[in-house]
């Protein structure tokens, strides 16, 4: 079955998700991914989202993350204040899923900011709950296109932290996450080695090695073990074009 | 005592130019009609502060309404920039002061609780906090870590849009709460707006579900559907086309201004409004009912 | 995943010797099933926290449960001591840690949120900061002045009862919320007692009212008049009449030891003890209904 | 009519509330007092309980500050962190009430404990809420049987703040409320002069200047412009009456 990128990334980045774990569910591709995990392999997982909604079985493909059909049905609704403090603070969530204009070599992302901050050349719509979600979600993925611009050396604005300059920068920071633990695009999978650098682990079915070290910013490293990930299936396409039928996100 | 009147009467009377207000509401329960008002009235150099602007801040900038923006996410949510305050940013014509989401709400909580600063862990992301400030850090007397600290935000005004009032005040919301009882706490005055004014025997059969106490509400309007193209929990759905739609209106100048024009300028009140949207816009964001199974609070 | 089982194999499993228990509920809902559950498991040497001991730690403590006691309000609501924490305290049998009810709560509040303080303005009042060195001050980095600080506290085990919870642990309260959410977030363990077992659809008509959600439980029990003499709003009224008994019955240890063995080692379950106490109680705490007016989610 | 010193002192403390204030509802006698003023001149008096109820209307004396009649037709509950910070130390609450074993010439109470904190010659409940209701509601008043041991020159402990030393230590110590504006007992009304102190500012009827000062622990200042308070009327004494038909506080 044919494929778009949007629909590779989504159907990858569902799969990293287990039954049975809390997930902050961000906008856009992420919600995608979470709501077709709920309706495959993962029917226990617990969305939650940062307007303060938790336990949500949305009924249809919500564009915004506000949308009255996370709350119809949910398990609880509290203000984002306790959803910031009681689930995410305290450590009550297991996965963030990010998007981001610009990810670098240990991970860390940009949604703020191309150019200067003060005199901004590209002014994107800032961190959102991004910032927290990275800290203290306890692991993270990352969903977005493989392009070379968006992967440079160092991001021009750290709106949510990876692992800094790598080593061990992120732990000794204190935060209670453990960071992003895989970077799905439309080409294979990023994840971070020893020292949080971002290297290739695995390959989408048909991309090779040096596109993807073309299309990244930095010297890319390749890992041992690199692997290649099974196309998406006829369920997994199915039930994501019935999520999104007006292709607003595939 | 009755705090009822007209939208138009509060807005007059209670937002002078040069506030600092607040439209609260996450997605949910923007009160768009206030914000109508206020650009129908003029008001100038305003500080617009909201977790995310949407629409209704992407319309009060277009308007000449406002000198400075604070906000956490400047986006359209699910769909993309907010086209005029990106531009404004981007050109160094409007002043901006940058939160997280929960900087924001933070700052909203601590207003609210009277504190003159409020904590929260680090996030490791440093960059904002040197581009903004406002952002301090205070060392933990029991660990000797330090955290992060904000100060109190506390608008001259709210507004807030509800479900349910009754006539003194007393306010009702289900569905997502966002900041309303943040906003509504740490403001100076509150101004509460309704898709229902209801009997004080409706708010006091749940008292549990009152978000808002009467005693700090500064006035009452009864304003249904304030909230469109945003939406009213259970009263009427979020208008998603409409901000697809504002995405095109909004890549011209041109676009904007006739949008204004014609939705905005040309339209006295929200009752206006909404019947000008028609029968078909009305029958689209329509929905069924699904409601909530009472509890009992026993008469003692 | 269904998370029932009895109150007693709760407490087998999840209350251990030497914990520090959380029993929540500020005048509604306290947790006497679970109380007397732990005396007749002869728990040890636990360190016992609410804001209000109330009865249910004067009969735990007399029962030689506890070797601390952690509190802000060491009263008989309206009636006056609780002699038996009066007694120990003045002896000097048992070790205190003293609060304010916001100092307290407060505590309670920095647990949930994972913060490692929480600041509160000062009261002018220093007596208590003094002789409690887990108050300390922190330097406002706005203004300079001096705020007080507190410590979170993480209870191992909150024992939160509830009106109705559905079998995974999703539970609701109405009437007096006092701690209960703060507790739970703040816990390790949380085991929930609960009027009803409900079914996920009953939970799931109205998000708003669910205050712990499922994934933070430990254990959920189906104990019908758990909070007895306290109440459960809706369900049954407060002993007022015991609360006055108490005070009698506890002049003597003779007194409170009798009490035990009538009315916690005596009996096998709260079933029992319900039972035991007769219709004339059970007519007496009846309480007539009065509903929650519903609200609409609408079915999007 | 016939009254006892509890119905002197409620219908005192009562006339001390005016329609439409906010009053934070202590246990005992300040809940008679307070539901007796709704009952007759201030029908639109906005009572909360530290609980997290606002706005109750309760249709029987509720035995303690968290009985169900409190909620049930009430205009609002939230948990007790809310009440505590949006109401009182925002500064929502326009009075408070408190009892107190101890009150000094500073008008300071103690609740706390008879001789050495940490060696408890008698062990009082503690604090509660009356820290903060001292601090934090915008005046306060206190209601006490007139015993000398109950007014000693200095409180053993400071549970609650007066006008801690006098002068302008209150004010300078930034705390938000005025502080004790009255001290109702059953011979008369004790309220602050200029430096704090507390004074007598009325005698109830048949009561003598001499008579208050021999029970009063320090030496007592009389008010150039003392007065005598009128008598509890048949209405007030009938409706606390009813509010109280087992005479647990009266």
């Amino acid at each position: 079955m044919e494929y778009t990128a949007s629909e590779l990334m989504t159907v990858n980045a569902s799969r990293l998700l287990s039954n049975g774990e809390t997930v902050l569910v961000g906008v856009g591709l992420p919600n995608l991914a979470c709501n077709l995990a709920q309706r495959t392999h993962a029917p226990g997982l617990i969305m939650i989202y940062e307007a303060g909604v938790v336990g949500s079985r949305p009924s249809r493909l919500p564009l915004s993350i506000g949308d009255p059909t996370l709350v119809s049905g949910a398990a609880l609704v509290c203000s984002m204040y306790d959803l910031f403090s009681l689930y995410l603070q305290r450590g009550n969530v297991d996965v963030g899923f990010l998007g981001g204009a610009q990810i670098d070599r240990y991970g860390n992302i940009n949604a703020t900011v191309i150019g200067e901050y003060h005199h901004p050349k590209t002014r994107l719509p800032g961190s959102g709950g991004s910032m927290e979600i990275a800290g203290w979600a306890k692991r993270f993925y990352v969903i977005t296109p493989h392009q070379k611009r968006r992967f440079p050396e160092k991001v021009d604005f750290c709106t949510s932290a990876g692992f800094l300059n790598g080593g061990n920068q992120r732990a000794e920071s204190g935060v209670i996450g453990k960071g992003p633990q895989a970077v799905v695009t439309d080409m294979g999978l990023l994840t971070p080695d020893q020292n949080g650098e971002l290297i290739l682990s695995a390959l989408h079915p048909g991309i090779t090695v040096e596109k993807v070290i073309a299309n990244t910013g930095w010297q890319l490293k390749v890992s041992e073990h690199l692997t290649v990930t099974a196309p998406p299936s006829e369920t997994e396409l199915h039930i994501l074009r019935e999520l999104d039928p007006q292709k607003i996100y595939l | 005592m009755s705090k009822l009147c007209s939208l138009s009467e509060a807005i007059r009377d209670h937002v002078h130019d040069g506030d600092l207000i607040y439209c609260a509401g996450f997605t949910h329960l923007i009160p768009f009609a206030a914000g109508h008002e206020i650009i129908r009235q003029q008001r100038r150099n305003l500080i617009l502060a909201r977790a995310t602007p949407d629409l209704i801040y992407d319309q009060m900038v277009a308007a000449g309404c406002a000198r400075k923006i604070i906000f956490s996410y400047m986006g359209n949510p699910g769909v993309g920039s907010l086209r005029v305050l990106r531009a404004e940013l981007e050109a160094g014509r409007l002043e901006w002061e940058e939160y997280s989401h929960f900087g924001m709400i933070s700052r909203l909580q601590a207003g609210a609780s009277g504190l003159p600063f409020i904590p929260m862990n680090q996030t490791a992301a440093c960059d904002l906090e040197h581009a903004n400030p406002s952002y301090r850090r205070v060392t933990d007397p029991y660990t000797n870590r330090e955290v992060i600290v904000l100060p109190p935000l506390n608008p001259d005004v709210a507004i807030v849009h509800v479900q349910r009032a009754d006539a003194n005040g007393n306010a009702q919301i289900w569905g997502i709460l966002g900041e309303q009882k943040e906003a509504a706490f740490a403001a100076r005055r509150v101004i509460i707006t309704a898709e229902e004014i209801v009997t004080e025997e409706v708010i006091r059969s749940d008292p549990n579900r009152t978000i808002i106490p009467d005693f700090i509400v500064t006035t009452v309007c009864h304003v249904p559907y304030c909230a469109h193209p945003s939406y009213t929990q259970g009263y009427y759905d979020r208008d998603n086309e409409f901000y697809l739609t504002w995405d095109k209106i909004s890549e011209t100048q041109e676009g904007v201004q006739k949008y204004l024009e014609e939705w905005v300028y040309g339209v006295v009140d929200r009752n206006q409004y909404w019947n000008k949207l028609g029968d078909e816009t009305h029958a689209r964001l329509r929905v069924s009912p699904r409601p909530s199974i009472p509890v009992d609070y026993g008469d003692y």
